[in-house]
């Protein structure tokens, strides 16, 4: 990049001008190799680690890179701290493509190397930053330590120091591994050999047993003496507080008012407010069960804990979950909604299934969690003034959450 | 932005006020930073590359998954495969062989470092202590494919 | 500007030709920006400097935590809740640890829970005193940020000889945890305290009383109580708009209730409120840490009799106070060793639906300073 | 013809030898204008060379006397493995830069943007020319030195508010016109603290209000008149900050808020000029304030007779630069302290505090004059 590529060109002819060449050289290399910027860029738990690896106690000043650069045409270095999901990966590329060259990308932590703990069943994340950039140096761990990083510096400064204007630093191109499981391919590379050696050991086998008839292996495994330790009771639940109602009276309290509601007579028995029972509640009656549970002087459920639901086979359940700030105990609402049947198989997996009134009106709370479970489970929301996909994005085909959602990016958990 | 009302006289009662007690916190302030400049014990750092020698981890520090190997190089691993299917993300193949007597052992333990989260799983499931958390952090690499380690030097026992 | 031409999520409609009207822009912060504390993206709808309208966009940091969470052991999951909220990673692997103890219907013995009410409260301190620096360096003060962070460090410097990792612990366990303390870990705790006694008192010298720190903060952001409370706000943040709500005292988990401790609540609901609270609450840990230091039982076991982490069908709730705030887990269980579903309710997802009602008349400077005292880490709300 | 004052003995020497060297030409184009003229170039190149060392050689101790500064306040180290002590991390830095990829983001006026980092490099290396360094080092020692100076001083503004506008990019525009609105602002008070001083030194040449302060502490511009002198220096101070655009007043980058504001778009050499451009208006505003406020080029206490052997042993020069290099430590010492205002609310400190105040110093100082001086 820059008119230093072309020295060698212009100057090589001349007598004695490959020194100059290499002499310049030699400085240009030692500055970029000494003074990397990085760019400010995190997305989760590896850009905590980065932070702290520019704080006083590992102060990555010292290598001169404490200038971290907001701006990405500033900077020299891309440290891929964090997760990358398939919603930032053309951000990424974008902020990748900004930055002037010579340019550097270091994969910080097992999320941005192979996708980490998000390999199988995932749907979202980019299994390795290979995938969108060409990556330098990689950095395992998770998160890997400042001094990790820092190491990781150390190997992109010797990898710098290497470039010189004949070989310059020239841009890479991202490989496509995310198809890659490394899992299963070395599994079965090991089949094979494992099929290849039986047939090659077939005879010695033999011939071992029948000189060993009565073999026994001198190899005993000793395991780890673990510690013993007594059995302990959980603490009873705590008593009720001063206007706290218990279980079994909350839902005396709705019962009288709608006839729908029921609960497991056993769980309700032992419920408390710390393992509140799930009182389930007809469609029908859920916008106006919350309503009264909110305005009810005795019970002034004011505060929405969350909603989320659960698909089963035939139905999916909402649960409502709510609390009173003021007096303590809390109600959760399970309202079975079934499944439309009238949508053709084939178009189930895209189709919105079911639906229920929001309760965005009561609780302005619900209206991200109303999103985020039409989001997840594809459940219309009735009212909801603004139901947007909120995680994935608006063309994202499927519903994660449902238990038959397929994705042709998702790999299977082999074990 | 709703402006409250207030008399002039209060303006300027909270304007002096604010006169002398502004540059008073700011001298706090700069007080603070004057004495961490000038006390060089107050600092902190710990310096990574030079420090290399001196610098130890915690006994329970979870690096690189390693092998327990005794100094013949012998590990105890039976190939249970509990470490396997302890990990959440498949990190670990155990791949059992048969030794010339047919029994079952260990014949590579193949460890994807790239996709290791270090929970500790592996380690905590293991019933032999066959494997250990090795308190190994420089490990940073320009090859992806030297990520993906055999642990094991021998063949399992057996 | 009619409804059709503005982009999704945004509302309000301003009439083009009356006076209040002038030229609008729309500015995104974020996916990368160094305040937005993770990738977050801003939509924002500005009218010179002042905002208009503000609509957060989420998923960029969508990991799919609940589907995969699906297809793994009880075990497995825990360090999973590791990675949602990196900053009080061992507070979240609690409330995790509490749901499955109530499945599994096992409690625990008295020195575990003495080294759970210390570790919890030793994230606290951690993650406020992230807050602290976050707050002075997202005003402009880069000097506060490594203050905040080089105190941190000796927390996780303690967190790590205890748990063997420094940010995703992957400590607790059902019925107890990985490993007992080691005997350093009291005395360590001990000179920490006396140490981070002294220091503060610099911090807040050095912040606190700051009038441009006050000028910007006070007054700026007010969440009525209303509001914080219909919004689901929780942790510090509510119990600045003066919601006298604390997990810890309202519905104990652990020791709390054996414990003596006060949770600062204050009435004004603006940003400086939500940085003093969470000033106080750093005091009030240290409390509950001297009082857990002192009641330490030196003997006895650590953790209850270890069994296979199987959970008995039934749905489970757990709820802790976390340093953000409400951190509830919600286990579906099903027969076998892996959940049917888990649901994480974290404390920041309402914070940031909050956000838009916060900054609506104030300016970018402000959008920054709210952002920095609602302390929100993006990865819990994506999950 | 305005003939280059440059009166130190360099000066003197060249405007000696030029007559000399040239009778060896031919008659015919022998006279005194050409060699007047020759004398002025050769002067000229002398003094523009000076002026450019002083700046751009500062530059870098600056950048790493500030990366030090900020990392002792922070606990830490800073710059440590390039060089003793990181010594030479900042000429890797500019090095690098140097050597970067340079582009033009799509959609910017091309023309505008890379003109922009020129302009804002302008103002600071005029100022330079006109500050005394030491009893000879003065570049042009005019006698409308702090008008000129106020004139000047504002025109880094232009290249700020160019270089956001031209950038294409929201953020760059909004930080080029907090910077534009700011500057505008301060400008006044700089200007109505330098009247001040002008006032009570009675000369708006920069030698003699050097002059005027030589002897003991007490005769420095920031003693001289009790109480006074100190508010001056310190609205000096405040507003000079403003002024360069540095933290706590840093509103126009803003990291925080503007992702770097109007240099957001810019790279590699040009963004570098910015950057230096940065640190040399440091050094020519803390030369300003030790010209205007401690005594310029003079030695301490001078006028005791036991220590004025010693001290004017030193040259004028170095008590001068030992001066600028502590008003710049101080700068960095406010600047890694204290957070950054709202743009709002610098506004209404200006216009509400600093200019009444300001007034008010003007009053009190003809009033220090008329009565006293």
């Amino acid at each position: 990049m820059g008119i230093i590529n072309f020295a060698p060109k212009i100057l090589d002819p001349i007598p004695g001008g490959k020194y100059v060449v290499n002499a310049v050289d030699y400085v240009v290399n030692w500055a970029r190799a000494n003074s990397i910027w990085p760019l400010t860029y995190g997305t989760s738990c590896c850009a905590i680690e980065m932070m702290s690896s520019s704080m006083a106690r590992y102060d990555i000043a010292r290598f001169g890179s404490e200038v971290f650069r907001a701006s990405p045409r500033q900077a020299d270095l891309f440290i891929l701290a964090g997760t990358i999901t398939k919603r930032m990966a053309p951000a990424i590329q974008m902020l990748w493509e900004q930055m002037p060259g010579p340019k550097y990308v270091l994969a910080m932590g097992a999320c941005t190397i192979s996708g980490g703990p998000f390999i199988y069943d995932n749907y979202s994340v980019v299994r390795g930053a290979q995938n969108i950039l060409p990556v330098d140096v990689f950095v395992p761990g998770c998160p890997p330590r400042p001094e990790a990083l820092f190491h990781g510096l150390l190997t992109l400064r010797e990898k710098i120091l290497k470039e010189t204007c004949r070989n310059p630093w020239q841009e890479g191109y991202p490989e496509d591994v995310s198809r890659v499981d490394r899992y299963r391919e070395a599994a079965k590379a090991w089949a094979e050999l494992e099929k290849i050696k039986d047939e090659e050991m077939a005879e010695a086998r033999e011939k071992f047993k029948a000189e060993n008839p009565d073999y026994k292996s001198t190899f005993k495994p000793v395991r780890v003496t673990k510690e013993a330790f007594p059995e302990v009771e959980r603490p009873a639940a705590a008593e009720l507080t001063a206007g706290e109602l218990s279980q079994a009276d909350i839902f005396g309290k709705i019962k009288a008012k709608f006839e729908s509601a029921t609960v497991d007579e056993a769980i309700l028995a032992t419920a408390s407010s710390d393992s509140p029972a799930e009182i389930t509640l007809d469609v029908k009656d859920y916008f106006a069960a919350t309503e009264f549970v909110k305005n009810d002087p005795a019970l002034k459920m004011d505060y929405l804990i969350d909603v989320t639901a659960i698909d089963y086979p035939d139905h999916f359940e909402l649960i409502t979950q709510l609390r009173s700030i003021e007096l303590g105990h809390k109600v959760f609402f399970c309202v079975p909604l079934p499944k439309d049947e009238s949508i053709p198989e084939e178009k189930r997996a895209t189709s919105l299934l079911a639906k229920v009134p929001s309760i965005t009106a009561l609780y302005p709370a619900a209206s991200i969690k109303e999103r985020e479970v039409y989001d997840m489970f594809g459940i219309k929301f009735e009212g909801h003034d603004d139901l947007r996909r909120i995680f994935l994005d608006k063309d994202f085909v499927g519903f994660p959450l449902r238990k038959d959602f397929t994705n042709p990016e998702m790999i299977k958990r082999p074990v | 932005m709703d402006q409250k009302k207030i008399s002039t006289k209060q303006y300027f009662k909270t304007y002096l006020k604010k006169c002398v007690t502004g540059p008073w916190s700011l001298l706090c302030g700069l007080s603070v930073s004057l004495k961490y400049f000038f006390n060089p014990k107050k600092i902190v750092t710990e310096q990574y590359p030079e420090n290399r020698k001196t610098l130890k981890m915690h006994e329970r520090f979870r690096g690189r998954l390693s092998m327990v190997e005794d100094a013949e190089g012998n590990n105890r691993c039976t190939a249970c495969g509990m470490c396997e299917r302890s990990c959440p993300n498949g990190s670990i193949n155990v791949q059992a062989t048969k030794n010339i007597a047919g029994k079952k052992v260990l014949g590579r333990y193949v460890y994807h470092f790239a996709s290791c989260t270090q929970c500790g799983l592996c380690v905590e499931a293991c019933p032999f202590g066959a494997i250990e958390m090795a308190p190994e952090f420089e490990v940073a690499t320009t090859d992806i494919n030297s990520l993906e380690m055999i642990l094991n030097k021998k063949e399992g026992q057996g | 500007m009619s409804m059709t031409q503005l982009p999704p999520g945004f509302k309000i409609i301003r009439d083009e030709n009356s006076e209040a009207y002038s030229d609008e822009f729309f500015v995104n912060m974020g996916p990368q920006h160094p305040s937005t504390h993770g990738a977050l993206r801003l939509a924002i709808r500005m009218d010179g400097e002042t905002i208009v309208e503000l609509v957060p966009h989420h998923g960029y940091i969508h990991r799919g935590m609940e589907k995969q969470a699906e297809s793994m052991s009880y075990l497995q999951y825990i360090p999973m809740s590791d990675r949602q909220d990196y900053l009080t990673a061992i507070q979240n692997n609690l409330g995790v640890v509490l749901a499955y103890e109530k499945g599994m219907n096992v409690g625990v013995p008295l020195r575990q829970e003495y080294i759970r009410v210390m570790l919890q409260e030793l994230g606290r301190i951690a993650s406020h005193l992230v807050f602290f620096g976050c707050f002075g360096g997202d005003l402009g003060g880069q000097t506060c940020l490594l203050f905040g962070f080089k105190e941190r460090e000796m927390i996780h410097d303690i967190l790590e000889e205890v748990t063997g990792s420094r940010l995703t612990m992957n400590f607790f366990r059902p019925g107890g945890s990985r490993f007992d303390v080691p005997d350093t870990f009291i005395p360590r705790v001990k000179a920490f305290l006396e140490h981070l006694e002294t220091t503060m008192k610099d911090y807040e010298r050095f912040l606190s009383k700051n009038v441009i720190v006050r000028e910007r903060s006070i007054g700026i952001g007010v969440l009525s109580k209303e509001d914080a409370i219909a919004y689901a706000c929780s942790g510090p943040v509510a119990r600045a708009s003066g919601v006298n709500f604390d997990v810890r005292r309202n519905n104990p988990y652990s020791i709390y209730s054996q414990l003596e401790f006060d949770v600062p609540v204050t009435y004004n609901g603006d940003c400086y409120d939500r940085y003093n609270v969470r000033i106080a609450e750093i005091h009030e840990s240290m409390r509950i840490l001297r009082q857990c230091i002192d009641k330490f039982p030196a003997e006895g076991p650590w953790r209850s009799k270890e069994k296979p982490v199987k959970l008995n069908p039934g749905r489970y709730y757990s709820e802790i106070e976390t340093a953000k705030g409400l951190y509830a887990t919600y286990v579906v269980a099903a027969a076998g060793d892996k959940p049917y579903r888990i649901h994480t309710r974290g404390p920041s997802f309402p914070h940031i639906g909050v956000l838009n009602k916060m900054c609506q008349g104030l300016t970018v400077s402000d959008l920054v300073t709210i952002m920095a005292t609602l302390d929100p880490v993006i990865p819990e709300i994506d999950r | 013809m305005f003939v280059p004052s440059i009166t130190n003995p360099v000066g003197d020497f060249v405007r000696e030898w030029v007559p000399k060297l040239a009778e060896y030409l031919p008659a015919a184009i022998q006279s005194d204008t050409l060699n007047n003229i020759v004398a002025f170039l050769i002067n000229a190149v002398i003094c523009v060379i000076a002026v450019c060392v002083v700046n751009i050689g500062s530059a870098p101790i600056l950048i790493y006397m500030e990366r030090k500064v900020c990392a002792h306040v922070q606990c830490r180290l800073g710059p440590m493995r390039l060089g003793w002590h990181g010594t030479i991390q900042t000429i890797a830095d500019v090095l690098k830069m140097l050597f970067k990829e340079v582009y033009a983001p799509g959609g910017v006026d091309k023309f505008v943007y890379f003109l922009a980092p020129l302009i804002v490099l302008i103002a600071p290396f005029m100022v330079a020319a006109l500050i005394p360094f030491g009893q000879n080092l003065v570049v042009a020692d005019i006698d409308m030195g702090i008008p000129l100076i106020i004139a000047i001083n504002g025109f880094g503004v232009l290249g700020i508010l160019l270089g956001g506008w031209s950038s294409n990019n929201k953020y760059s525009l909004l930080g080029a016109l907090r910077s534009g609105a700011q500057m505008i602002s301060y400008e006044i008070s700089f200007a109505l603290v330098l009247l001040f001083v002008v006032m009570i030194s009675g000369s708006t040449n920069l030698m003699t209000i050097t002059q005027t302060q030589s002897g003991t502490v007490f005769d420095w511009m920031i003693f001289k008149v009790p109480v006074l002198g100190f508010i001056a220096f310190i609205l000096f101070f405040i507003s000079s900050t403003a002024e360069m655009n540095r933290a706590p007043f840093d509103i126009a980058e803003a990291e925080q808020e503007l992702t770097g504001g109007y240099h957001t778009e810019y790279n590699g050499t040009p963004f570098a000029m910015f950057y230096l451009a940065e640190y040399i208006a440091l050094v020519t505003n803390s030369s300003l304030a030790v010209t205007c406020f401690l005594g310029g080029f003079h030695a301490p206490c001078l006028g005791i007779a036991a220590i004025d052997g010693y001290l004017t042993m030193i040259p004028g020069v170095i008590w001068f630069f030992a001066k600028v290099f502590f008003m710049i430590w101080c700068y960095m010492m406010v600047r890694w302290t204290f957070v950054r205002p709202r743009v709002d609310q610098l506004m209404s400190f200006e216009w509400k505090f600093l200019l009444p105040l300001n007034l008010l110093m003007l009053v009190a100082g003809a009033a220090y004059v008329a009565l006293v001086g």
